[in-house]
């Protein structure tokens, strides 16, 4: 496999942009002006760049709680969600969303999702809007290994199944939901199994190669494009953070998240292997390091000074008509 | 304009909408039957027969039959709703929206809300309502106090097969979700229904009769025995009004609170539990914004709190009756006392 | 595998107790006595009988809309149940569950249910109960294939493993949830590999011999009792009559239903295998055939002499105080 | 006796029936937290650490850590208790009922009716409720009044330290099932509590202040907004009674009659949404059974109808205020306007 050099670029910007975005966020967070739940993406950025990179136009991918780095790799604007994540006018979801909602079905961002296992059914309607209105469009439902047992999940895996339903289900698997580890809450231990007693191809990646993750995505975008139905990829990595911002991970072995950093770094490793062999250039990826260090703060700021949604929007957004 | 049954007037309905705008399909268990079976195809048309024929006029495409999986493919209908689609999802028996609830509740209630009116789930979610049939606690429940509760969703609740067309028509064309009951012992009630499609709006509710002396709120199957029992009453010289607000959300309160100041006094007929159901609700409002024209206390006539009973006598006791109605009318004229009591549960 | 000689009779009576049983019901149900919703279990009876030969008194079965065959097997009281289909007093829940609720839980039988998959999570609370209170017992959940795609299902799969909980999973396939062809709904068409996927040993049984049903389910109780955690068994046969009494089951294939009633039942197999092969004297058989005849005539006609229940349980048993 | 906050008499009174009675278990999301994992051990003690401290005395067989599947550990919560354990379940926000609503409502609640009293199931479900945390749409719903309008369940929510160990200790004993509301932005509130283990019986309504003029019934962290907006009135000359129902199912309604029936004046605060919502109830109560004694319309408090939204700004005007409760009572008494629209979605 062979990606060309303008999107392996494009792969590293999103993932830069969507650790600088969160690394902004645990920082701000501590400053007591972000409001309510915040589940950092930092660590995890691989699947989001490499799977959304796969996608078109007429795809559309459904998020979880953890969903900013879903949002910035399906092309959310990046501003927009930022003052959403301070609850400000100009938000992309005029300040009513929050981090755990954020949206915009206008880029096939179909939503974070407060509800664990919220997404996969969701995803199945998509789908059907794509195969019923034959858009070629597919669907991905990005969820963690908390939601993999979520009976929301294991049906949809089904009725994507049965109705040959163009869609990607991605676990991804950071190892813990909250304080439970994976390894103890998923029986039988094996995800792509699982998925294939659903009748579902999947494969298991390492979720801090995007090159792997890349790969699976690819192959599995293809057969899903060629009408061979839904599919599954099973990624493993770290989050970086604690559960939600506040939660000191205690639950993690002492040291286990400086290694993590130190040792699992898809941003790292894919400087080390695409500079390393010649494929991009360490100035190339500088250049990106520092624009998108720009981005970021231009986003903040502007944030910050964004004023509160006016007071008429309380009841607004409801219906329609009513 | 012909004589049709409840069940045939949800049909035409939603044939004809499925004719005019390729983008409605139908999904639901068996809501066609005899998938990947070897036997008749559209062997069921739905539980209660109701989508018969449209699988054969529409294709396997458009009328889907579903695994058991209320959470996959309510679900689905909502992320469909949100994506092009206008698919009208059958939940089989409102009774298990507990396995579904969430995709309905926290997700197709909410999305053009916490999307900051980005998203727009134009999505009907039919489904049997009700007591009478000998059905027992899990399939005879009404539920729709559950989801007036909630903001986000409209709520549909029609009374004959005129209404059922009307307001099934409406919530096809509608763009927000839409829960659409349907009583399981109403629908070989005919009625006179127009043969071309037509809508009724939402929020505007229907004076089945007018009288000065009483009004009556009824909801659903209770419109018709609020009716009989209005006929009762008529003859011992009590004139009512009975009012069917077809939808419970949006509640046209305008319309009840009118009739309350021209009568002074109000019976809300509910087939719901008690406790914080239509009949409070309704009470609440007025007890509100029409307090002053209250010439007497408002009755609520509703089941007991208890769980619906199998037993066809126990049942026939649960349900309110034409006479549980007529005693509460009779009452708030200061003539005979209630006879239901609303916590009667030990 | 050696079956003791009382055991066989037992387990032919239980399973011509319950054909006849239906078989009455379905009769009478055609005279309009009978209210409300029935669902038959004609032609399924290997399962129930076999399956609750392996269990004993601290075992519970939790069973479905379809649950004569189960209450019968479990022990409970044909004469209550008869009368509690009719809605009468006397009957098993007072008149107040009808068919679809009948449960006693005296004997260990946790309820018929009305809701597809609402058994599966039940069945692990009572295996919790059995585990914690170290009791010895197992319980066992009954679904039918349509079931096996509801989230609930799946999800207590899952729980029973993680928590290594004495759940029997028993999936009754009958073909057909409804009018829906069981070889299409469930994704993958292969339950035992489904329940692989959960990391759940199972095992796939021709449910038209009381033999494979019997062997299956003592390896699997005593692989259960022996501390190992939960077990899967799927059964194949064919119900008889429709999905419920009314329905005239177009769906299936001219003559299938003929068919399997000629070709396809646990009790002409059982009486051909034990007579044949000398295990048993039909004599024996047929005594026990006359004596069943006897309860169920009688049952039916205790149950239409036995008075309505009275007006004032209507709102008793709601709570134990309020 | 001692100064406790909300989080520890609530842990508390679970220690203590622990410690009582071998067959009471925990079980839930991360009540524990670190299963599995190779760092520390009850780490959470639940999301608001509320049993923080019970896995280390009891052990992992009474308090379990669960996988996210809330259907099938609530249901084998239901299940554990018929056949003899006492669960205590946690059901991680009150948000997420709809992907378990069934095992609630149709297995736990209906049980002993269905099997004609032969069930007996004792089981807590503990839930987080409520709005402002900005917590946003799906994790700040009251949902109270689905569960009071089931028949079968019992709907329990403190208002202070002192209720909360004693309702949950209640609770625990009771052999009905229970649904335990606990406010999420209540749980560092404090006041004396007494150190034994007390019940408070269901179903008994708390005075929590009297007077002559308006009766205001409010509903868990409203009893707060309430008794400080009664404060606020008595300097102009109000004097209001504050009920704390602390149950709403049962509803004390006789408390609430007796005292409007001395007031003839009621204002309902509820923080649930407003349609078919507790104020609705107890305000329908009141207007069919204590009519007479009315001089003034019933007002109800609640927020408008429409998700919660996460802007503080928002948040804060969707919750019912003090200064909206000090309205209504002046506007019972005939001073000023209710500012508060019920209705407000569009
Ligand atoms: C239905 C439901 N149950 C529980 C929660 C609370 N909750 C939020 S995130 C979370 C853990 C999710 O774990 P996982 O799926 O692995 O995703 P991760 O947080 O690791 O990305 C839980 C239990 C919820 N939001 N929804
Ligand atoms: C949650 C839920 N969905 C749908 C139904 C309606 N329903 C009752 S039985 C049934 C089919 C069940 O099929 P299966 O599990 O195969 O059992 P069988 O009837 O074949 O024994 C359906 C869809 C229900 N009772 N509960
Ligand atoms: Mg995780
Ligand atoms: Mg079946």
């Amino acid at each position: 496999m062979k990606i060309d050099k303008q999107r392996l670029l494009d792969g590293y910007r999103t993932m830069r942009v969507i650790r600088e975005f969160e690394e902004r966020v645990h920082k701000e967070f501590m400053t007591g002006q972000i409001p309510g739940f915040v589940h950092l993406y930092a660590g995890e950025e691989a699947s989001a760049a490499a799977v959304c990179q796969q996608l078109g136009e007429y795809d559309t991918v459904a998020s979880t709680h953890r969903g900013h780095g879903h949002s910035i790799a399906k092309g959310c604007d990046v501003m927009g969600m930022m003052k959403e994540i301070y609850g400000r006018e100009g938000g992309l979801c005029g300040g009513k969303g929050g981090s755990m909602h954020i949206a915009d079905l206008d880029v096939g961002m179909l939503g974070a999702n407060g509800i664990v296992g919220g997404g996969a059914p969701l995803v199945c309607g998509a789908a059907l809007t794509a195969k019923t209105l034959k858009t070629g469009g597919l669907s991905v439902a990005f969820f963690g290994d908390g939601a993999f047992n979520q009976g929301t999940t294991l049906e949809s895996m089904n009725f994507a199944r049965v109705y040959d339903l163009p869609v990607l289900f991605v676990l991804e698997d950071n190892g813990y939901a909250e304080s439970t580890a994976s390894s103890w809450s998923i029986g039988g231990h094996d995800p792509v199994r699982r998925a294939e007693g659903f009748g579902i191809k999947g494969a298991r990646v390492d979720g801090h190669d995007y090159f792997a993750v890349y790969r699976a995505a690819e192959e599995a975008v293809a057969a899903i494009r060629n009408g061979e139905g839904p599919r599954f990829i099973h990624i493993e990595f770290t989050r970086y953070y604690g559960h939600f911002e506040g939660d000191a991970a205690t639950y993690k072995k002492p040291g286990e998240v400086q290694d993590e950093r130190r040792y699992l770094d898809a941003l790292k490793f894919f400087r080390a292997r695409t500079t390393g062999g010649g494929m991009l250039k360490a100035e190339d990826l500088d250049a990106i390091d520092a624009e998108v260090d720009t981005l970021i703060d231009a986003a903040v700021r502007e944030a910050k000074a964004a004023p509160p949604p006016a007071l008429s929007t309380l009841t607004t957004d409801v219906y329609l008509s009513y | 304009m012909s004589v049709k049954s409840i069940r045939e007037a949800l049909n035409e309905a939603m044939r004809d909408e499925m004719r005019r705008d390729p983008t409605v399909i139908i999904m639901g268990e068996d809501v066609a039957g005899g998938m990947g079976a070897g036997g008749e195809q559209d062997a069921w048309g739905g539980v209660m027969g109701v989508t018969k024929g449209l699988m054969p006029e529409f294709g396997r495409e458009r009328v889907l039959d579903t695994p058991i999986s209320e959470s996959a493919f309510i679900g689905a209908a909502a992320g469909a709703a949100m994506t092009g689609l206008r698919p009208i999802a059958q939940l089989m028996f409102v009774d298990f929206f507990g396995v579904c609830g969430d995709q309905i509740i926290n997700q197709l209630a909410k999305f053009r809300y916490m999307f900051g009116g980005k998203a727009k789930t134009p999505c009907v979610i039919r489904t049997l309502y009700g007591a009478g049939t000998r059905a027992a606690s899990q399939h005879s429940q009404c539920v729709y106090p559950v989801f007036t509760h909630f903001p986000g969703l409209k709520v549909v609740i029609p009374s004959s097969a005129y209404e059922a067309k009307g307001l099934m028509t409406q919530a096809i064309r509608d763009d927000d979700p839409v829960i659409f009951f349907e009583h399981k012992a109403m629908f070989d009630e005919t009625g006179e229904v127009p043969d071309e499609p037509y809508t009724i709006p939402f929020g505007v509710a229907n004076l089945t009769r007018e009288g000065k002396d009483v009004t009556v709120v009824a909801i659903g199957r209770m419109v018709g025995f609020a009716n009989q029992a209005a006929d009762a009453l008529a003859k011992e010289g009590i004139e009512c009004t009975v009012i069917d607000p077809r939808t419970t959300s949006p509640l046209d309160s305008e319309t009840i609170i009118a009739s309350v100041r021209k009568t002074g006094r109000l019976v809300v007929v509910d087939e719901a539990s008690p406790r914080c159901g239509l009949a409070s609700d309704i009470s609440a409002i007025i007890a509100e914004d029409a307090f002053d024209a209250l010439k007497a206390p408002i009755k609520r006539v509703t089941p007991p709190h208890s769980p619906v009973p199998f037993s066809p006598v126990l049942e026939d006791a649960y349900v309110p009756s034409v006479a549980d109605i007529q005693e509460s009318v009779r009452s708030v004229m200061g003539s005979g006392a209630s006879a239901r009591v609303l916590e009667g549960a030990d």
